[in-house]
């Protein structure tokens, strides 16, 4: 198995991983995956006025799933609602080289932050 | 300490110092150079002398005759010799085999070749252990079982099957016994004779010798024969065509009488490194051992580590040398099918770590992988969304 | 000069001083201890680094692609592979074989195998000079053919095929052709492509590499599968398992590296030999040459003494390692059957020596060697009852 | 193959081997095998008064064939009609340690006395 650079600093340095730490706006959450699919992904955050004020992730999962996660989150911090819509997981492939196996695993990560987009539009 | 820490002596161990200097002695010298089997020319009986020798080292080992002993390409060659060519040269006494689940791929493989040519194959799954009782071995046993085909030590838990207890038992109802003795040669006692095996494989590389060779020992009096897979110029009795590889076969001899000097105090060794490292990793929650606590082998020790995913986890010991799941099919990374055997549900039989030491290892790589291990864990651990008791 | 004299070269080659001082390395060092299949650690990516370097080396030597060379333990079982293999892999097909009498013993107990499970085998006889015509291969061909088998150069004669013409012959009647090339690799040129040829069996061993090593070529588009002969853990493409010889098999790549290197230089200096050697003899009389005197490889001339008997006169060349005979069928000392096939009278058969020399061999030694044939002769036909015309 | 002794002293330096030069007496010949049977040996000698004057041999065979030759031929070099007739090859086996499968050679020579000694009862 193969990793890139990339995935390398994201595995061993993530971005906003782990439990999301208490503080203002309205928390939602998103799940995608299972450990029978062989990973599990969970965003969690906070919006007020349109946009994400923090997020965190959780991930059991292959060091693409880790980096895609740490990727994602970074590129969401501090985003407007349209774009967590418009966000597209598979974006993150060509930057992480993924191959094509894998894919899969950037659809649970999309799957959770679809959820945590539903949440937020409905109130959430 | 060497980086990365080399815990991957159940794939291959480093070969002896004397062995290498032997076989570099054997390749430089051209009075050695000779076809084994030149022995119409002085130069071909030197060789020759070299390879008897060998072969009466390795039949030593095992308590066997020197002439009970062909060599092979190793112990996947031997495996398969012993299963297809035993099942093909009784075909006509009876077309069942019994072996197990957990046995290397080189035996599973053979098996299911001979079950795609009409031969019936009894699959023993061992109990959570990973042990095979030898009761659970004479209840597999039919009116036209011809071979029973287990291995000593497991090459991913090191867990010791009963042999002895087996081999009388196969004895008893005239059924041969093949032992898988890769992992065990050289780290266990065998006594072919003792225990009642008719057929034994054997590996060089697994025990300080060179990769490539490895050997078959053929009971002569309960054997004698078996069919062939490869044909040619007759070496080995017929057994085993092709010229024998002097230089690999005299490294095979000295890893094997190194082995049997040196077998109590190695033994000693790596169970005192077995045991330090086990008590390194049971700091961390959430930490399993694969196979019978007692009845297990000194140099290999296989976990599992609840709440992370194998991948990642492997991933995260790039400074270890160690393997998850057998050595033997790492080119892919499926969950363990030898854990899965033992009734490890998917994400434990991937999350697990075999570590195997040897002549060389030392405590301060053990502890240097305990810490590897740890720190691996609490960094995947802090952003889990799987809560571990106790974590 | 060192006595004996070794000039069994074809049955052996003494391992080139680079190859073994590669070797040691190899075998000597802790960072390539790793078994080649573990790549999920950095060992284990270094050997098989190593592996894979030596498998494009090999290729490059036959102008083949690196994924088309399958490593063996030997040119026995990359025949066994390319026959067996071949007719069981396309058995739907058809279930008849073309190949010579005057062929290894790999291939001709292979086919053997095959006729006693049901496949036809034509045994084509070669002319009285050893050679096969492309034209009695197309004639041999029937319409469920599906591999033509013949060596390139001959291991007892030297006898070069055309193997070209075969091959462009097999191609037009969409047939494979194996060609076993364990004589003629890096000294006569071979091209798969351009010579067309599907399947090629190689050995380190005869080529100044390690014995127990060789690799079968398989053409990627023509062939693509061969059914294995053994079973397990999936490496060389599930062709081959077993752990590969990571020293061995990068010793096999150096040694055709060199030999490639050195070709032209080394079949000059081996045809002066010869001719030198046959220069000698020839004041003998009532020796015959066998095989074509002029469609053959510099490194083996083979000769019949009229008049004098095989046993004895093998016996009274103490002083020069040669070979009565195949170098692999010397451990029986039946007249040769390739010699017989040549129309040889068991007598001339019997009395044959093969002389074969390589890289370095010295003129000195030929001229030694010439002297013990010629006293040897000397001494036996003083008490034979034989008459030599001309003697 | 593993040669004796015996076998390679006998080799090297064969006793009354060649053809038997002219001389006095009276000549008679014996043959025994072919080159088919693996060994060919013929035996000559002249006699005269009941005793062996003179004798030699040649063989085409295996160096035990001419070991064995060569030291039948000492033994008999000199002897009486009656020490010939009485003559066994098989007794040549043990000093030259001949390996079983080819006692039939020593039959080849027995044959060949044999003949030389039926020939010199015929008168020859
Ligand atoms: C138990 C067991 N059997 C057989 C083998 C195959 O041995 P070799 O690599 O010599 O073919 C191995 C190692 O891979 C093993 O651990
Ligand atoms: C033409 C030919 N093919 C095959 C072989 C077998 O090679 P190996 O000794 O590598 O099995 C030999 C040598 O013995 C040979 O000369």
């Amino acid at each position: 198995m193969d990793y890139s650079g990339e995935v390398a600093l994201h595995f061993a340095a993530p971005r906003h991983a782990g439990a999301l730490p208490p503080g203002p706006g309205t928390l939602v959450r998103g799940e995608g995956g299972s450990l029978e699919q062989g990973a599990w992904v969970v965003f969690e955050l906070r919006h007020e006025a349109a946009r994400v004020l923090a997020l965190a992730w959780q991930a059991w999962g292959c060091p693409h799933t880790i980096a895609a996660c740490s990727l994602a989150a970074g590129k969401l911090a501090g985003c407007t609602r349209a774009e967590l819509q418009a966000f597209d997981a598979l974006s993150l492939r060509a930057p992480l080289d993924v191959p094509a196996h894998k894919t899969g695993r950037l659809l649970i990560i999309q799957d959770a932050l679809h959820k945590c987009s539903a949440a937020w539009d409905n109130g959430g | 300490m060497q980086l990365p820490v080399y815990l991957d002596y159940a794939a291959s161990t480093p070969v002896d110092p004397a062995v290498a200097a032997l076989m570099n002695d054997c390749l430089g010298r051209r009075a050695l150079a000779a076809n084994p089997a030149a022995l119409g020319h002085a130069a071909g009986r030197a060789a020759q002398a070299l390879v008897e020798k060998a072969r009466a080292q390795v039949a030593a080992l095992v308590n066997a005759q020197p002439a009970e002993i062909i060599f092979t390409s190793g112990a996947t060659e031997s495996d398969n010799l012993a299963v297809i060519g035993t099942a093909q040269f009784r075909e006509t006494r009876g077309r069942h085999l019994v072996t197990a689940l957990t046995e290397h791929k080189a035996v599973i493989e053979s098996c299911r070749h001979l079950a795609a040519r009409g031969w019936r194959i009894t699959w023993l799954r061992p109990d959570a252990d990973g042990l095979i009782a030898p009761a659970a071995v004479e209840a597999a046993l039919e009116p036209d079982t011809v071979l029973v085909s287990l291995m000593h030590v497991n090459n991913e838990t090191g867990v010791i099957l009963d042999v002895g207890a087996i081999g009388a038992i196969c004895r008893r109802h005239d059924v041969l016994l093949h032992v898988d003795a890769a992992q065990s040669a050289g780290r266990e006692v065998i006594d072919v004779r003792a225990q009642q095996i008719d057929l034994l494989s054997l590996s060089a590389h697994k025990l300080y010798g060179p990769k490539g060779v490895g050997a078959l020992f053929i009971d002569q009096e309960r054997v004698r024969r078996v069919a062939p897979l490869l044909f040619g110029g007759g070496q080995e009795r017929g057994l085993r065509p092709g010229t024998v590889a002097t230089h690999q076969v005299a490294g095979m001899g000295e890893a094997f009488r190194l082995a049997a000097e040196r077998l109590p105090d190695e033994a000693q060794h790596v169970r005192a490194l077995r045991d330090r490292l086990w008590a390194g990793l049971q700091q961390l929650p959430g930490i399993l051992l694969n196979g019978h606590v007692g009845q297990r082998s000194g140099h290999i020790l296989n976990v599992s580590v609840a709440g992370v995913e194998g991948e990642s986890l492997f991933y995260s010991l790039g400074g270890l040398c160690v393997a998850s799941g057998s050595a033997c099919t790492s080119l892919s990374n499926e969950a363990s099918p030898v854990l899965r055997a033992l009734g490890r549900p998917v994400a434990l039989a991937q999350s697990s770590i075999r570590f195997s030491f040897g002549r060389a290892s030392t405590a301060a790589e053990i502890d240097f992988a305990v810490g590897c291990v740890v720190q691996a864990v609490a960094h995947l651990r802090s952003f889990s969304p799987v809560s571990v008791a106790g974590g």
